[in-house]
């Protein structure tokens, strides 16, 4: 067998490997790498010019192909900062939650991008499809709940009420409840919802006097003094959900396996672990 | 269950017309001789016709020209069509600034950066000599533009694209396009037929030899070069940053 | 030499509309006035010395590439020029891109290329220059469907562009050449001269079957046949009807020419005539199951390839000649029904059977003069273009079966367009003809239907000769009776349509490599 | 070994391209696929031509050398290019697709391109 020969025997066998992959990244490697040996071939055969031209187009035809595929490969994910759960940690994100995500789009092939934005907008940003999973510590609400997507929990929770002892004043919600959108209706204020640096900054100055807040984010409240205020906890037993924009069954689908053998495998405690204690 | 039923007879019917195709066409090939001597006319007399010695660029750019214009029309209208149609895909700048941007690519850029003059002499050297050796202005063009690549990796897409003057780019490429095709119908203004090199020869071997293929390889590795540009310009701005 | 002009005329003009976008529109009308110039003195000096053989830069003709101007330049090249024409009077008012007129001027220098081409890699590149042209012209106005039907229609030819090329390098390998001169002679004397090869008689040698096998599967993508080219009725309606109309009239009747080129060098007569048969009935069935006004044009689109087919199959000179008018003329009907659909249409809102005829006092009355016109010849009206090649060709066939079956296309034809003559019943007659708003699109439609209604002096002045009287009475007796066919038997019954899987492009590509198989079992045993 | 060329694995790749075309749903790889078809046939062009004692065809001028045919090399030059444009514009439009529907399978395109077409009337124009 000459070198040509051992040369053209390898041809197929990268055009099979690398057409049947699952991810587009790894068939268009696959592709680049074939056309690299095929220029060989062509150079013993005696047709220099052919293997330049080969090589050259390989080249432009990869990076074209490449940037493309990055270009679709984004899982954009949407929500509000939530300690433990998803939180900036300098230039980086970090959290439960966010170490979940990250696992979900390596498997998936894609790159994960992250915008924080306030809980009251998730909702938008998905129906519209703009983003993929919505994140944050979501306890989904009656809306959510029928115009998205709600993936399984991951983690239980449960709710708390607090009440300033003195005056009652503006309502603020974390993560939407049953319990909490009835609060909304009775006091009728416009805007339930906010960053959770707004309502720490609300409890400490005093501004705010009702909201609920989620499990989390009462602990991580606790660390202030909540002196002043009246807990109540609510017995309802609630999970933490990925939110998932109607148009992604697939990602919906996946995501729920996704979880499904986290659980199963363990992974998932030792999260947790790692960040709730 | 009844897609998944459904989706096997077809794959089976295709693996099956898939086979068929291969046992036909391979039965049939393997009668297929060779006819002695074909294209011998043009090794007989290529250099004394053209002038230059790499008789395949003799006959791209010389004997067959007509099929090379169509190719550089081509590749022009995949540039044309390329920009026309990526201007529908959203620019989705503004958005990714004020977003948190992670990114898993961390590339070398020192490599970037040695790299890409040395492969973009071997792109001007392919070139200028495409009518003596191998080469020629398509594959020394389509280096030129892989340079581009080489350095938006290294120094971040945004800043080569920078560099790009869109209006003078379009104009360049624009010129080289028409030039290009203006060429072959200039000669009847030397007496030649259409399509025919009104140069004059030189003796084989020569830089200077050929008659107009180095002129056309100059040209097209222009044309070629700029479009790999502008194409790579389009698809990085489009998506992103490399 | 004036051939080359033409191809070079184009290209230059596309580069000027590069450099000057705003004046796109003047230059390429200029364009295609010259060319009509040009075309005029081709002709002229086709019926004084007849076919015209050019080699690009003086090479012979085994080294460079030929282009030859015989009768299918002729016809096709007017074709080509009075589209154009029409094309540009449509467009007149509308603010189309600089990047339309761009591609327009690529796609008639393709064209014209195309006509003269008589090499078959140059016929190689410029169908794929020509693909990609009709693409990009497929999904200019860049709606998701557009863009998907154009991504088919990309998809399927480059299949059979790749078995194109393979087909030519089996050729060029066994002759030594491109030419398709050459290679006719090559061929002929190798079947001639009885040498045995592989134990076969000497026209079933395997590279001949091979290489005409590929051919022929490759350009049946392009030509709208039934089985190969499934990309057509997506791609015709879905694209905005200056696009459709450019398609149907020229861009898919290229494959068509190159079609006639092979069929006088291969023996292929058999495997053409199956295939048309087969594309004329499925054709017509599709375009009986539809309801909508340009699905129905489109199935009918792949009907009419099929009378091309059986004119080449049947091989005899009246067989031939009568394939090739009605090609062109069912160019000029095709461009016509999709420009005056597409006015129909954007007045009605909607292109539905039902919704047509119900709104049609809507409709310009010009443009509902003409879809009657078009849907008339479409069935085979006498006089009207078609009916000419039709009676060629009919002229040209002996065999019993064969009438039946063209009879039966010919039937299929005008139960597809029974339900559509309505639209065209002209109710008001107050409302003009000409508004100066629709001036440009009015003019248009007359561009085309001076043609459409002078066709047959003008194939009698071409020299062609054929008899009124003697075929007045079959094409009269098919249209009267599918007319009470339809309204006698079928009109309510007609509710579902055929499969539509075999549209998906999988399936299409499915189908398109079986079609291979076929073909060459085909032309090996007959 | 006699068997073993370029022309039989040229043919073999031919029909993997197929294979991928029909049986994958991802249209990047249905891309992929199509540029496999293309340049399997330039591989049969230039192996078609391939002898072994040949010489690359550039005249050096030594005597008693076989050159090998020139002309199918000119021609693949414009065929590699050709299938690069095709490659890059189909790619253009499967990202159009993609940004519209945020899928890459073929299916699945298909059918929401004839739901958006069945209730848009207005691609008259």
């Amino acid at each position: 067998m000459t070198t040509l020969q051992g040369l053209l025997l390898l041809l197929p066998i990268i055009a099979i490997f690398a057409l049947t992959r699952r991810r587009p990244l790894g068939a268009i490697l696959g592709m680049g790498v074939f056309s690299l040996l095929l220029a060989g071939v062509y150079l013993l055969s005696h047709a220099p010019d052919v293997a330049l031209v080969e090589v050259a187009v390989g080249a432009a035809f990869l990076a074209f192909y490449i940037l493309a595929v990055r270009k679709k490969g984004k899982l954009m994910v949407i929500g509000d900062e939530t300690p433990y759960l998803f939180y900036r940690k300098g230039e980086d994100v970090a959290g439960l939650e966010y170490e979940i995500l990250r696992g979900f789009a390596d498997k998936l092939g894609l790159d994960l991008e992250i915008l924080f934005v306030p809980r009251q907008q998730v909702h938008k940003w998905l129906i519209s499809e703009d983003a993929d999973i919505g994140a944050g510590g979501v306890i989904p609400t009656t809306s959510e709940k029928s115009n998205l997507l709600i993936s399984d929990g991951y983690l239980k929770t449960r709710l708390f009420h607090i009440s300033s002892r003195s005056v009652d004043g503006r309502v603020a919600g974390i993560s939407g409840s049953h319990a909490l959108e009835e609060i909304e209706n009775k006091n009728g204020m416009a805007d339930p919802y906010a960053y959770f640096s707004d309502l720490c900054a609300g409890i400490d100055h005093g501004e705010i006097a009702n909201c609920s807040v989620d499990l989390v984010r009462f602990i991580a409240l606790d660390h202030q003094a909540l002196t002043n205020y009246d807990i109540k906890r609510d017995s309802e037993d609630l999970c933490y959900v990925f939110t998932v924009s109607p148009g992604e069954k697939e990602i919906y689908e996946e995501l729920n396996t996704y979880i499904k053998r986290l659980r199963s495998s363990g992974e998932l405690d030792t999260i947790i672990a790692r960040y709730l204690g | 269950m009844i897609v998944r039923k459904r989706l096997t007879v077809q794959n089976t019917i295709a693996v099956i017309v898939a086979l068929i195709f291969l046992v036909v066409v391979l039965f049939s090939f393997s009668f297929i001789g060779r006819r002695p001597g074909a294209g011998e006319q043009f090794i007989r007399q290529g250099v004394e016709d053209t002038g230059a010695v790499n008789i395949v660029a003799a006959i791209y750019l010389n004997y067959r020209l007509f099929d090379t214009i169509f190719e550089i029309l081509v590749f022009a209208l995949a540039v044309i069509g390329v920009r026309f149609h990526l201007h529908a895909i959203k620019d989705k700048r503004p958005r990714l600034k004020e977003a948190l941007f992670i990114s898993e690519s961390h590339i070398v850029r020192v490599a970037g950066d040695l790299l890409a003059p040395v492969v973009a002499l071997i792109g001007l050297f392919l070139i200028v000599t495409g009518h003596l050796a191998p080469g020629g202005g398509f594959s020394g063009g389509a280096l030129l533009g892989t340079v581009i690549l080489l350095l938006a990796v290294a120094r971040g897409g945004e800043r080569v694209g920078r560099r790009l003057n869109e209006d003078v780019v379009d104009r360049l490429e624009q010129i080289f396009l028409v030039s290009i095709i203006a060429l072959s119908a200039l000669s009847p203004l030397f007496g030649r037929p259409f399509f025919a090199n009104f140069f004059p020869l030189g003796e084989p071997g020569r830089l200077l030899s050929g008659g107009w293929i180095l002129l056309y390889n100059l040209l097209i590795g222009g044309k070629v070069f700029i479009g790999i540009w502008v194409m790579m310009y389009c698809f990085i701005r489009h998506r992103g940053d490399v | 030499m004036t051939q080359l002009l033409l191809p070079v005329l184009f290209f230059i003009t596309g580069a000027l509309v590069l450099l000057w976008p705003r004046r796109a529109q003047l230059i390429t009308l200029v364009a295609v006035l010259s060319s009509g110039v040009l075309v005029v003195m081709l002709a002229a000096r086709f019926f004084d010395y007849g076919p015209i053989s050019y080699t690009i830069g003086g090479w012979p003709a085994k080294m460079g590439i030929e282009l030859y101007f015989d009768e299918i330049g002729l016809y096709f090249s007017a074709l080509a020029v009075v589209l154009g024409l029409a094309v540009i009077t449509y467009l007149w008012n509308r603010r189309m891109k600089s990047h339309f007129y761009l591609l327009f001027n690529f796609l008639f220098g393709s064209i014209y290329t195309l006509i003269f081409a008589y090499d078959l890699f140059n016929i190689f590149v410029a169908m794929e220059f020509l693909t990609l042209i009709s693409f990009l012209l497929i999904g200019y106005p860049r709606r998701p469907y557009q863009i998907w039907a154009g991504l088919k229609y990309l998809l399927l030819s480059a299949i059979g562009m790749g078995m194109y090329l393979l087909g030519v390098a089996v050729l060029y390998y066994h002759t030594g050449a491109l030419n398709l001169g050459i290679i006719a002679e090559l061929v002929g004397g190798e079947l001639t001269s009885g040498r045995m090869t592989c134990g076969l008689a000497p026209q079933y040698e395997a590279w001949v079957i091979v290489s005409s096998a590929l051919l022929v599967t490759g350009l049946a993508v392009r030509a709208g046949i039934f089985l190969f080219s499934m990309w057509l009725p997506d791609a015709y309606s879905f694209s905005s009807p200056v696009v459709a109309a450019l398609l149907a009239g020229l861009s898919t009747k290229m494959a068509g020419i190159i079609l006639i080129r092979l069929a006088a060098v291969f023996p292929i007569d058999s495997v053409l005539l199956i295939l048309g048969c087969i594309t004329g009935i499925l054709g017509g069935l599709y375009a009986i199951f539809s309801h909508e006004l340009r699905r129905i044009i489109s199935f009918s689109a792949l009907a009419q390839v099929g009378y091309l087919l059986i004119g080449l199959g049947v091989g005899r000179e009246a067989g031939i000649t009568g394939g090739m008018l009605h090609l062109v003329a069912h160019g000029l009907i095709i461009s016509l029904l999709f420009l005056a659909g597409g006015t129909a249409i954007a007045a009605v809102g909607g292109g539905s059977v039902s919704l047509l005829n119900a709104k049609r006092a809507v409709i310009p009355p010009l443009a509902r003069l003409s879809l009657l016109i078009g849907l008339l010849a479409l069935g085979g009206f006498p006089w009207l273009p078609p009916f000419v090649g039709r009676a060629l060709l009919s002229g040209g066939i002996e065999s019993g079966w064969l009438k039946a079956v063209v009879s039966l296309i010919s039937l299929t034809g005008v139960i597809a367009i029974v339900r559509l003559l309505p639209v065209g019943y002209i109710s008001d007659r107050n409302s003009p003809f000409f508004s100066r708003d629709s001036l440009p699109e009015s003019l248009s439609f007359v561009v085309l239907l001076l043609p459409i209604l002078f066709f047959f002096p003008l194939v009698r002045l071409a020299g062609i000769e054929i008899n009124l009287g003697d075929n007045l009475i079959k094409p009269s007796m098919i249209l009267i009776s599918g007319i009470l066919l339809w309204h006698l038997v079928i009109k309510e019954r007609i509710t579902g349509t055929l499969p539509k899987g075999i549209l998906k492009l999988d399936w299409a590509i499915i189908s398109l490599v079986a079609g291979f198989s076929i073909i060459y079992l085909l032309i090996g045993l007959l | 070994m006699e068997w073993l060329n370029g022309v039989t694995i040229g043919v073999v790749l031919f029909v993997i391209g197929l294979l991928a075309l029909m049986l994958r749903r991802d249209l990047i790889v249905k891309l992929l696929g199509l540029g496999l078809i293309n340049t399997s046939v330039i591989l049969c062009l230039i192996s078609l031509g391939y002898y072994t004692r040949g010489v690359a065809p550039i005249i050096t001028g030594k005597p008693g050398q076989i050159y090998i045919d020139p002309l199918p090399q000119a021609l693949v030059l414009s065929a590699i290019v050709i299938n690069l444009a095709i490659l890059a514009l189909s790619l253009v439009f499967v990202m159009i697709l993609v940004e519209r529907y945020h899928t890459t399978d073929s299916v699945k395109i298909a059918q929401q391109v004839e739901q958006e077409r069945s209730h848009d009337q207005e691609h008259i124009r």
